[in-house]
Formats: C-alpha cells, structure tokens, sequence
C-alpha cells in the first residue's frame, strides 16, 4: 500500500516535529507546570515512535512508568515547592547563549558524524520481530544479573527517597 | 513409649528453664519458679518412665562424635546403666520436690528468679553428669555443678561470710578438680578412652586376654580421680568447704550440699569402679580415707550448735560411709545409701529450712519447743532422723546396715568398729539436735515460731514418705532387688544377711537415741559435764580438729606471704626497669621534636604556604553552582570530541 | 504498526454471535465495489473508531440512568421515571441541561490547561475500549500486548485530572487532584499485580488470547474458578472500582469534604465530561475484569457479545451496589487497604499461581485453599484496627 | 512496516538530546533541570532502540537496556525530586543557581 | 471472632433486600414510600394551615368579615389590606371593598386566625399556588379569597362546627335577648 506507507512514513515524521515541539515547550515554557504537561506529551510521542519501530512493549512500559509514574512525581514535586500564585521569577540563567553556542557546536558535530557513518543496517534485524515472551526470556536468561541489579537500585532508592524527604522529627518543646 | 533420645531433654528441659529465667527473670518475677518446677516435673515424667524401662533391665546408650583428638575420636552421648538409671530417679524426683520446697522458702526474696535460674543450671549440669557416658562430659558438668554451687553459696552475696564461704568452696573443690582432670587425663593417656562403658570392657578384658594394663598409670590415675572425690564429697583432708557452704539458701543446701552434688563424688567412684577394682591398691586408701571422715565429721558433729552445721557435718559423715562402702567394694551398698540419704538428707535439710523459715534463728541453743507449734516439720524432721539413725525399717537402717555388713563381711573389723562408733554417735547428735530443737521448753521467748506454708510442708511429707520407703528394695522384703541390680554392673563381693550385724546396729542407734534423751531431756546438766570431764575432745570437736586454723596457718598464710614477695618484685625490679625505659624515650623524643619542629614542620608548612597561594588563584572557578560545572563539562566533552574525531 | 487488509471478508456465515462482525463485513464488502483498497483499511478503522466513539458515551448516559434507578431502588426510591417510559429518556435531558448550560471559568485559572484537561480525560478513556473484546472476534485492535496497553493508558489518567484540578486555582480542587493521584497510583499496583497471575497462567498479553484461554467444557476455566482466580478477582475488582473513583473510593470527589474534588470549578459540558470519562473507565474496567477472570465472552446458548454484556452489566451492577451500601473511607484508611491489605495479598496470590502451575490437582485445591487463609488471616491480624487511646486535652489555666 | 533512514532517528534523539542539554544547563529551577534530564534519557533510549531494530542482531538487547534506562530514570526522578523537596524544606528555594554554599 | 469481611457482604445483603422488597413491598413495609406527587396525593392534616382564605355563608354576599382591620394590623409581614366598603350614604358598611393577601409576603404565621373576633379568616389547605410571576402573580383579591362555610368544614370539620355551634349560640342568645329587650324595652346591646 505505498499510499498509506507513505502517509505513515510523514505522520512519523510528524510526530517527530510535534515531540520536538514539545521538547522545546519543555526548556523554555516559564510555567513549570506546562514543562511538565510538556514532557508528558513528548514521552508520549516518543512511545509513539516506538510503536514505529516495533517496540510496543517498551512503548507501554514508557506510558506507564514515565507518564503515570515519573511525571506524576515530577508534578507532584512542583505543587508542593510552588508557590500556586506566578510569580514572575527569572526561569533561566546568565549562561543561555554560551549553551546555545555549544550545543549548536555539538549538533553540527554530531550530525556530520551521523552522517558521515556508514551504519551497517542488517535487512535480517529489520525483519526480527521482538514478541514479549522472547523479552522477558531474555530478561530472566542472559540479563537476569542486571535485572536484579536493577530490582536492589529500585529498592534502595525507594529507601532512600523516603529517608530524604521524609521531615526530621519535631524537636521537644521545653 | 520410651525412646531413647528422649532422655537427651532431662538436661534441656532445665537448661531451657535457665536460659529464660536468666534473660527474662525480671519479667517473669514469681513465674520463674514455677518455670523451673515445671521444666524439673518434665525432665522428672520423661525420667521416671526410662528409669522404669532400665529397672526392667533396658539398656540405652548413644553416642555422637564431637571431636577428633588426632585421630582418637571425642564421642559425647549418654548412657543408661542401672547406675545411672537409679542417680537420675533419685536426682530428678528430689530435685523437683526441693524446687517446689524452694518456691515457697524464697518467697519475696528480690533475687528470686536468678536462684531459680541457678537452680535450674545446676539441675541441668547434674542430669547431663547422671547421664554422661564419657569423663570428659561429666567434667564439664561437674565443673558446670561447682559454678552453681558457687553462686548458690554466695547467694547472699552481702553478706561477707557467704562471699567468703562461696570463695571457699569454689577454691579448696577446684583442687580435688584438678587431681580428676589429671586422672582421667592419665587415664586417657594409659587406655586411650574416656568413655565408661569403653573402660570397663577394657578393664573387664584384661582379666581373660592378659592385655597388659599399665597399671602404675592406672593406680595413679584411680587416686587422681578419687581427689576429685574428696574435693567433691567433702572428703577428710577437704572437707572444710561443706559446713560453710551452708551460708547459702537452705534448698541449695538440701539440693546440692546434701542430696545431689556432693554425691556426685561418690557416683564418679561408683563410676569408675572397675577402675578401681583393677588396681586393688586404691580400694584401702578410700576406705582409710572414707572411715576417717566418717568418724571425724560425726565427731564434730557432737558439739556444733548451728541447726545447719550440724547437718552439713552429718552429711560429710554419711558420704565417708558411702566412700567406706565403695573402698570396701561394696557398690551396692554404697550407691543404696547414696539413693536413701539423699530423701532422707534432703529432707532433714528442707525441715531445718522450715525450723529457720518459722523460727529466724539458726542456733539450736536458742529453739525449743517447737513441737507443738511446727508439728509438721517435727515429725518429718523426726522420720528423717530415724532414717539417718538406722532404725528400722526405714530407709537409713537398711544401707547403713549394708555398709556395715561390708566391713564386717570383709573382716575389716578395725572399719566395722570406727563405722559402729559413728553410727552411735550419729544416733546420738541427731536426737540431741532434735531434743534441744523441737522438745523442752522454748529457750528464747524472742522467737515466735509458726508452722510454714503447704507449699512447704508437702514436699517434707513427700519426702518423708520417699524417706520410709526407699529402703525397701534393698532390703530383705525385697530379696535385696536393689543390690542385685546395682551388681549388673560389675562383680564385686557380696555378703550374706548378718543377724549379729543387724542387731549391733539396732542397739547402737537406740543406745544414741536413749543416751541423747538423757542427756538433753532428764539431765541437762550431763552435757557440761562431759564437756569438762574431756575437754581436750570436747575442744577438739567444738573446734572441728582446728582444721580451718590449720590450713590457714599452712596454706592460706604462706600463699599470701608468697603473694607479697611477688609483689615486691614486681614493685622494685619490673617497675623499675619500665620507668627507665621511659626516661630514656623522654630524651631520645626531646631530640626528636627539635628535628620534627624546625626541619620536618617547616617544610611541611612551605608546601601549605605554597599550595594556598596558589589555590588562591585557581579557586576562582569553583563558583558553587551547579550548571556552571555542568557547562564546563559539557564544553570539555565537546572539546574532547572535536579533537578526537579530528574535524 | 503494520497495514494490511483485513483478512477476506466474504463467507462469512450469518449467525447471531457474528451479527456485529458480519455486518462490518458486509458495509466494507459494499464499500469495496467502488473504493481503493487503502480507502477500505481506513473505512474498517473508521467504522470501528466511530463505533467506539458512539458506544461510549451511549454507554455513560446510560450507566448514569442505571444508577440512578438502582439507587433508588436501594434506597426504597423510583429513580428518574419522568421522561420517557421508566425515565429512558433522561440521560437525553441531562445531556441536553448539559451542552446548555453556562461554561464558567474562574477568573484566575489556567486557561489553556483548564479546557485541555476535560478533553484529555477522555482520550484514554475511550482509548481502552481498543483492547476490550466485545465478543468473538469483536476485538478492535487485537494487540498482542493489549493487557499492557489497558494498563499504560489507564494509568494516563491522572494526568488530565492534575491538569484539571492545578488549572482551576481552587483548594479544593487541587487538594482532590492530589488525592486522587495518590489514590490511583497506590490502587494501580495492586491491580497490575493482581492481573499477573493471569498473564502466568496463559502466557499472553493479548486480551483475546486470554480469552481463549478459559475455552473449556461447561465453561468451568474461568480464571475465578480457582482459588488465585478468585482471589486475584477481588482484588482486580476493588482496585477497579477505586481507580475509577467510585464509591467507597470516591475520596477525591468527597462532597463532605471537598465540594466535588478536581472538578469542583468544572460545569457544562467540561463536567460532562469528566463525568462520562468516569463512567466509560468503570465501564471498561468491568469490561476488562470479565475478560480476564470471567471468561470474556465464553458462554453457551447465547452470541458471545451478549454473554460478554450480561457479565460486565452483572459487575457495573455490583459497583452500583457499592455505592447503595458502603460509606466512604477515611484517607488513610484507604492508602493503608492498599499499601498494606492488598499489595502483599497480590504478591501471595502470584507465589500461589506459580505453585498451582506446578500442582494441578485436588492437592492444589487444598495447598491454595490453606495458604490464602493462613496469608489472609496473618494481613487481617496485621492490620488490625489500631485504637487510639483517649485524648487528654490540657486546658490552659 | 514503516522504515525510516536510521540517520534521521539518530539526528531526531540528537536533536532531543541537545534540547535536553539545553535545559539542563540554562533552567534555573532544580525540577526543570530534571525534567531535562529525563528528556535526555529519552533520547538515550530512542537510539538505544534504534540501533537495536535495525542493527542488531538480538533485538532484544536494545529493548532491554532501554528498559534498564527507564528504571534508573524512575530511579532518578524519584530521589532526585526527594533531594529537591528537602532542599526546599531547608532552603525555600528552588533554584540552582541560590544553593550555591559549597564554593571556595 | 467472625469472618473477615462478613461485615461487608451483611451490609450489601441489607441493601439487596432493600432492592428487592422495594418491588413487592407496600411503603410501611418496607417497600417504596415516594408518593408519586401529581398523581398520588397524601391528604394534609386537620390542622395543616397554609394561606388565609375568607369564609362566607352561604352566599358570596353573606361575608362574615367586617372589615375592621385588626388582622391587617396584626399582620406580621403585613401582607393583608383591606379598604371598608362604603354604602350609598357613605357611611361604612362593616364589609370589606378590598380585601388583599400577598402570598409572596404571608409567613403562614395564622395571627390573623388567632385576632380575627369574627370567625371570618382562617387558614387554608390548598398549597398548589404557583404563580408564573412573584409581583402580582401572587396577590389574591377579595374574589379568589373567598370560599364558603362547606368547603371550610370540608377541610378543618373539627373547627368549623365548634366555630359554627359559637356563632349558632351567640345568634340564639342574641335572638334571645332581642325578644326581651322589645318586651321589657330595656337597653342591652348584645355580644360586641
């Protein structure tokens, strides 16, 4: 169907430009709280981009735990250190233009390198396709290790965050 | 049914009690007790029906290894012989009673779950002894018995004679202690086992194979373990510990100074007795040694005014009887009186317990009287002096007989003669302590006696009955089931009923008895003056043969003359040598600072100086804020990249 | 995402179990006479779409009448029976009151994220209804990770509520958003892992395979048919109904409390919305719950969709039920049944899966039976209530 | 299928990433610049699942370390915003560049 | 100890039998109490009052009401007025011309029952008085307050025949007096 692939292939790129977009709302918006909602709308784009490239497993995982999980806590995070009325606070440093100097430096570089590079693409991976039961096979067979690397990290960051945040005990009154 | 690892939980089941009556005895407060009673009662159901199974003629032992010497194996496990069968009925039954016994002595005492924690480890030591099939395992128990007995003396620890007592006796069993370790380290060494059973098949095999024995190293090894004895059973030359190891709580004296650690002496003769037997030499110094205490503490006996002492003195007699019996090869006969003074000795105990409990005094001069107002304790107290006095047909007539029969059976008749002695003068001390304690009139109108609570008085009525029927399986109306049972466990000489034997005893405890009664009720004025008419005897006595004086001029003075010389040494020679040792550091470190101070410090200060002039300048950029470090980073990683991939 | 024409559409006999589908069928047989064959993918996909798009709110207008009339009856009452025979047409009316009502935006509000959440609230909503098979091959998108799927986009939705609920600069509402989102993330983790078991026991994320899954003679494989079935049910159902915030759950629309929670400053048309995404989500979490532990559409003697209607109307029944009987809970009351009660009864329950795998017999009846009482009993006595002692006031004197 | 250029996925996350980085260095509020970090990661894990398509020859790889990223991502935003709210407890502030004690 | 959880399932088996009887049930048994309003009606209480209404005998003509404005006086909101009617003569002719009654106003306090001395305003039963418009929509005139003796002991029966025994005995007393007075011709005016 090169009409409808064709379609899909400029929708992709579409949502490529709108995730961009969004990644720009992210840095420069004032509101902390539509950086946010920003960020929410990229991660989604970009769980859309790999449902593209046939990742849709990680796709769902990427909703689920950065969308419903870290931006929650991120938004979370801004309630409760914002003051709800706006103030008209300066959101960005002294240090803007030489960053935009150097990153444009570092995307120049890069994107000469990218596509310098001859990327051995292999028709034969093109047509793999990843099912989730191969996944979690090879999430408990070859990386079971840092799996539950991953699995302690999680646990002593759940340890560590509460230990963190939670409020030093009132001290006795005389 | 009986299995046999069951046994393995008489000893824990105390143990246990001790390990949560020491941890959490402030919580349990008055429920310690009964924790230990209730552990005790345990050990005693899961007990009786083994011992039961044993009298039957079972036979239970197992073993496990539990090190290895080199190559020699270190087997620990127990062992269920009709010796051990018999200790571990006497040992848990008495045991319990006394604890029941002690829960209502120690009432309201502020210590009361720590005695009873000690209570319990001491049950715990004695049963793993009872049933310990191996010397090494009985050791530690018995070592395990003298820390018990230890603590249990010093108890009252604020008061200075019960610390000293303790200190006493701790010290002078640790050097019949020593002589057990060197003999069954001897025997170790000349027959490469510990183990009992292993032992007596070796001893019982030379006989027929000829396998030659050392016996020069098994003689010494025999008189080596019989010091453990004499420290143990408050033999002669050590008995001095045991009349004032009745400082402590009257139960502990009952439990462990009358029934059961102090015959553990005798039970490590009844033991070794093969041993014994095998070198034939050592049989007369333990019969020497045995009649001597008998006669001596009895003797003593006469004159002492302390209701406790009198007893304690009674009862290192009574253990040189059974020591007597066993050097006169008569196992049965010295293990049966083992099994009938332990209820009646318990008893005795418990009933003075009781006097002092009702009373608040302890001297007999004092009491009086007290019949009618303690009429419980007196007449257990009065059953259990008939039984010590060999009258028939309670218990004590028929062991004591039987050690009798012994001597006179093996034609020791010089032993015969000293025993019948003690045995009239044991009737007699018995009843003038009972007639000055329990009948005339009340002496001191100070004390104001009461009866003591059931929770008292059962176990003396408990006792009282252990006391008249005990003596039944060894006696005729038995066919003498008990000797015959004992004597599965090696051959040695039996003698035939003796009319004559019988009668001399019977007529020497009533002549005590009618004598004291005399003496003590009709004419009081008898007692002063046999005092006058023998005063050196009488000195002799009332001064328990100045043995205490004795051993502190001998032993204790020049220990403590040596102490000091030591301590002079230590003073002039060694001290003397450190603090020139530290003169000479004060100089050598005088010319050392000058170096560290001017050379050392001046160049580590030019560094300092050097490195702060300079950081002045460099420290500038560390601005302290965050994003400034991260744009550093991120322009050196881009550096990095441009030169790396050469663009 | 691959594009390809759905498989061959004609030969499809007609019976009563695939009268939706033969009807598809037919309209993209129609259309293909004198359409492009890329013109039908996008037709199949727009018939579905706009089936879904209609059934949604059909479904909420008429959830609410069902609530209301069984309500009612709980409570000894009629319920709506004023328009249209037995009230059927109030769900029109209220419609109507509602598209005509005033929008009111308070004055300090975020305007952008105050329109914008009402809408965003839908998407995942209606988004959910892709995965849910309506019957036999009545699957929207057959997604072979659809169980993930329902459980990502779900979990979206506490955006839109914070976007709301920060828009409206209410106390109330933000303190009903915040609510809500603590609330939900805490009852998704018991629903996640309730679900496990079941992906274990089938070995598929796919909704239709679970389906497929409890095929069985007498229909008796039902996943509820077995202790961790049951039990994982339970929990699935509870954790539904408080992720859709529905009585006794509905801490963040506690009208006591908090006016009407996040969408305290919602009317109109915004309100209806956020309403008609609460009743689509407990719509298709019912949906979702049939699914998995009861079966989907198995059933015999009627067409698969009507079985699949009759179980999920059984369960809406239920949550109904709910709200007629239980007061609310107190906040942390409710964190505590989730952090405490159920997360470690999921954890149980999929330890208890993996030995039923291994054991399938009588045996495992008996092991499951005794470990569920044992954990139950042990979580019930942890959690028992705590009694606060008598509070002493000191007065000042 | 859809097969775009890998070049053009890796100039997209590129892109991402530099937006990322931008953010990171310029916000002043301490979330903001989490936020930024995340969008980077994101970028990480887009080309992480990139190459795995369409180099690799066990796509699982890049998939799975995508999904070891997105955990340590958690991870970050999780004890990241708890350092935040602690600073917030301390200092009240917010911004990067008022927490600036740790200098000469 | 109980199940756990019993206390729940009790507590949806009440409301489910709640469901249930509410089908077959009648009201005092449980089941449906709602009065379906237009069409089913309670009836109200003797001595339910709602608004004031005149009473009249027989005819419309026969008021009792003299118009002596004690009620218009008392009036809390004062929410009545009335004008005297005027005869030929132009002296006042103990009847009202005007006799308004703000419903808007009225509180349905029943002072004017209480004060009236001529049994002639009491309190109404009818509540349906909606009006499409609150100034004038609910102003009653003399026309609409009116309503006859029967239709008041129709609703309050206890009341109305006390009130009409009274009136019958202070009408024979004054009959009864009259006939002495013309006899014995001495003055006597009768009851106020």
């Amino acid at each position: 169907m090169p009409i409808l692939e064709i379609a899909a292939k400029y929708t992709t790129y579409a949502v490529m430009a709108v995730i961009l977009v969004f990644a720009l709302g992210v840095v420069t918006l004032r509101n902390l709280f539509h950086c946010a909602l920003c960020l929410a709308a990229a991660l989604i784009g970009t769980a859309v981009l790999y449902v593209v490239l046939q990742a849709e497993y990680l796709a769902a995982i990427q909703i689920l735990l950065y969308v419903g999980a870290v931006v929650t806590l991120v938004i979370f995070a801004i309630m409760l250190t914002e003051h709800l009325a706006g103030k008209t606070v300066r959101q960005n440093n002294s240090q803007s233009l030489p960053a935009i100097a150097g990153l444009l430096g570092f995307v120049s570089l890069l994107t000469a390198l990218i596509l310098k590079t001859p990327w051995p693409v292999t028709p034969t991976a093109l047509q793999a396709k990843v099912l989730v039961m191969g996944l979690g096979k090879a999430l408990m067979g070859d990386y079971v290790f840092p799996f539950e690397v991953i699995s302690i990290v999680l646990i002593a960051a759940l340890i560590g965050t509460v230990v963190i945040a939670k409020k030093d005990q009132p001290e006795e009154k005389a | 049914m009986v299995t046999s690892d069951q046994i393995l939980l008489v000893p824990l089941l105390p143990f246990l009690a001790f390990v949560v009556n020491i941890l959490a005895g402030r919580w349990l407060k008055d429920r310690a007790a009964w924790l230990s009673i209730a552990t005790s009662s345990a050990a005693c159901g899961i007990a009786l029906p083994v011992c039961w199974a044993v009298f039957q003629g079972a036979h239970f032992a197992h073993q496990g290894t539990w090190l290895m010497l080199g190559s020699t194996p270190l087997r620990f496990g127990y062992l269920m012989d009709p010796l051990s069968a018999t200790l571990l009925f006497m040992v848990t039954v008495v045991g319990t009673l006394i604890q029941i016994y002690a829960a209502g002595y120690m009432h309201g005492d502020p210590r009361y779950s720590r005695f009873f924690a000690y209570v319990s480890l001491f049950m715990f030591a004695m049963l793993t002894l009872v049933i310990s099939d191996n010397y090494l395992l009985f050791f530690m128990s018995w070592e395990i018995m003298g820390l018990c007995s230890y603590l249990l003396i010093g108890f009252y620890f604020e008061k200075l004679s019960a610390a000293n007592a303790s200190l006493k006796a701790f010290l002078t069993t640790r050097v019949g202690d020593v002589g057990f370790l060197l003999g069954f380290l001897t025997l170790f060494a000349a027959l490469g086992t510990l183990n009992f059973s292993e032992m007596n098949t070796l001893l019982a095999g030379a006989h027929k194979t000829h396998f030659v024995l050392n016996t020069g190293l098994l003689a010494t090894a025999a008189l080596f373990i019989f010091c453990g004895t004499i420290g143990k059973s408050a033999q002669f030359p050590l008995h001095v510990w045991l009349p004032d190891a009745m400082e402590g709580p009257t139960p502990v004296s009952a439990l462990i100074h009358a029934a059961t650690m102090v015959a553990a002496g005798v039970f490590l003769v009844a033991r070794s007795f093969t041993l014994f037997m095998a070198v034939p030499n050592i049989l007369p110094v333990v019969t020497a040694i045995g009649t001597i205490t008998a006669f001596m503490a009895a003797f003593i006996a006469l004159t002492q005014n302390d209701i406790k002492r009198v007893l304690a003195y009674s009862t290192i007699s009574q253990l040189g009887y059974m020591v007597t019996a066993l050097g006169l090869s008569g196992l049965g006969a010295g293990t049966f009186h083992l099994i009938t003074h332990a209820f009646f000795k318990a008893l005795l105990f418990l009933g003075a317990g009781s006097v002092i409990h009702g009373t608040h005094v302890q001297d007999i001069r004092e009491m009086g009287g007290l019949f009618k107002k303690m009429p419980h304790t007196a007449v257990t107290f009065i059953i259990a002096s008939l039984a010590l006095a060999g009258i028939p047909p309670l218990s004590g007539f028929w062991s004591k007989d039987e050690i009798l029969l012994a001597a006179f059976g093996s034609g020791h008749f010089l032993v015969y003669g000293v025993l019948l002695l003690t045995a009239f003068m044991t009737a007699f001390y018995m009843f003038r302590l009972i007639f000055l304690t329990f009948f005339g009139a009340a002496r001191n109108p100070g004390v104001h006696a009461h009866e003591s609570p059931a929770l008292m008085t059962v176990p003396l009525w408990c006792l009282a009955t252990g006391s008249v029927l005990i003596g039944i399986p060894g006696s005729p109306f038995m066919h003498h089931w008990f000797q015959t049972f004992i004597a599965q466990m090696a051959h040695y000489p039996e003698y035939d009923p003796s009319a004559f034997v019988m009668a001399c005893s019977i007529a020497v405890a009533v002549l005590g008895i009618a004598l004291a009664g005399i003496m003590y009720l009709r004419q009081k004025h008898w007692a002063a003056a046999v005092a006058k008419t023998f005063p050196s005897f009488y000195r002799l006595s009332f001064n328990k043969f100045y043995f205490d004086e004795f051993y502190f001029a001998y032993v204790v003075k020049p220990f403590q003359s040596l102490g000091r010389a030591l301590f002079r040494f230590d003073e002039t020679v060694i001290d003397g040598t450190v603090n020139n040792a530290g003169r000479a550091t004060l100089f050598v470190s005088a010319v050392k600072q000058w170096i560290d101070t001017y050379i050392v410090d001046g160049a580590v200060n030019f560094m300092g100086t050097a490195v702060y002039f300079f950081n002045s300048i460099v420290k500038r950029i560390q601005t302290g804020i965050l994003q400034n470090y991260l744009l550093i980073v991120f322009v050196s990683v881009l550096a990095f990249l441009f030169f790396e991939l050469k663009f | 995402m691959t594009i390809t024409i759905p498989p061959t559409i004609r030969g499809i006999e007609f019976s009563a179990d695939m009268l939706f589908v033969t009807a598809k069928a037919w309209i993209l047989t129609l259309l293909g006479r004198f359409l492009p064959d890329w013109l039908i993918v996008l037709a199949s996909i727009t018939i579905s779409g706009v089936v879904i798009l209609c059934l949604g709110p059909l479904i909420m207008m008429y959830l609410t009448l069902l609530e209301r009339k069984l309500i009612g009856r709980i409570q000894n009452r009629y319920g709506p029976n004023r328009v249209g025979k037995w009230g059927l047409l109030q769900p029109i009316a209220d419609g109507i009151k509602m598209f005509t009502k005033e929008d009111i935006v308070p004055a300090k509000a975020d305007k952008v994220v105050h329109l914008l959440a009402p809408i965003a609230i839908v998407v995942p909503a209606l988004m959910i209804f892709l995965v849910v098979p309506f019957g036999e091959r009545m699957t929207a998108v057959n997604l072979n990770i659809g169980l993930l799927y329902f459980i990502a986009v779900s979990s979206i939705t506490i955006l839109p509520i914070f976007m709301g609920s920060w828009a409206s600069r209410n106390k109330y509402s933000l303190l009903g958003g915040m609510r809500t989102a603590a609330q939900m993330i805490s009852y998704e983790i018991p629903m996640t892992l309730a679900v496990v078991p079941v992906i274990m026991m089938s070995q598929s994320l796919s909704t239709n395979t679970i389906v497929l899954t409890q095929e069985g003679s007498y229909d008796m494989n039902w996943f509820i048919f077995t202790p961790w079935g049951i039990v994982g049910f339970v929990i699935f159902f509870l954790c539904a109904t408080a992720e859709c915030n529905r009585p006794p759950f509905d801490l963040p629309e506690a009208e006591s409390e908090l006016v009407a929670g996040f969408h305290t400053e919602y009317s109109g048309m915004k309100f209806a919305l956020f309403y008609m995404a609460e009743y689509m989500n407990a719509f298709t979490l019912c949906g979702i719950a049939v699914t998995l532990f009861l079966g989907g559409w198995q059933g015999p003697f009627f067409p698969s969709w009507l079985w699949f209607s009759g179980k999920t109307f059984v369960l809406i029944c239920v949550m109904i039920w709910f709200r007629g009987t239980f007061p609310r809970f107190r906040v942390d009351h409710l964190m505590g049944f989730a952090w405490k009660f159920l997360l470690p009864l999921t954890l149980i329950n999929i330890l208890l899966t993996a030995l039923w795998q291994f054991t399938s017999n009588l045996a495992a009846w008996l092991w499951s039976i005794l470990i569920l009482g044992v954990s139950l009993w042990t979580l019930v006595k942890l959690n028992r209530t705590f009694v606060p002692e008598k509070r002493h006031y000191l007065l000042e004197s | 299928m859809i097969i775009l250029p890998l070049p053009h996925i890796l100039i997209f996350s590129l892109l991402l990433f530099a937006i990322g980085i931008y953010g990171a260095l310029v916000r002043r509020n301490i979330i903001g610049i989490l936020i930024s970090i995340e969008l980077m990661l994101n970028a990480a894990n887009i080309n992480l699942i990139a190459f795995s398509k369409y180099t690799s020859l066990a796509p699982e790889t890049g998939q799975i370390f995508a999904l070891f990223v997105i955990a340590i991502a958690a991870t970050a935003a999780a004890v990241g915003l708890a350092i935040v709210l602690a600073l917030y407890r301390v200092r009240k502030t917010v911004q990067a560049d008022e927490v600036h004690l740790l200098k000469w | 100890m109980t199940l756990f959880g019993w206390g729940v399932l009790k507590g949806m088996g009440v409301t489910f039998k709640n469901f249930l009887t509410s089908y077959f049930r009648k009201p005092d048994e449980g089941g449906i109490f709602t009065v379906q309003y237009p069409e089913e009606r309670e009836g109200t209480a003797e001595n339910y009052r709602n608004f004031p209404f005149l009473v009249y005998d027989g005819a419309p003509e026969k008021i009792r009401c003299v118009a002596c404005g004690i009620c218009e006086r008392e009036c809390p909101p004062k929410c009545i007025h009335i004008e005297m009617e005027l005869d030929a003569a132009g002296k006042p002719a103990r009847k009202p011309a005007v006799f308004d009654i703000d419903y808007g106003l009225c509180m349905n306090c029943g002072m004017c029952e209480e004060v009236c001395p001529f049994d002639s305003i009491f309190m109404d039963h009818a509540f349906e008085v909606a009006a499409p418009e609150r100034q004038i929509g609910l102003v009653r005139h003399k026309k609409e307050l009116l309503k006859s003796n029967e239709y008041f002991r129709e609703i309050r029966p206890a009341l109305a025949s006390a009130i009409d025994q009274k009136r019958k005995a202070v009408e024979e007393k004054k009959k009864a007096a009259a006939q002495p007075a013309s006899s014995q011709s001495s003055g006597g005016t009768g009851s106020l």
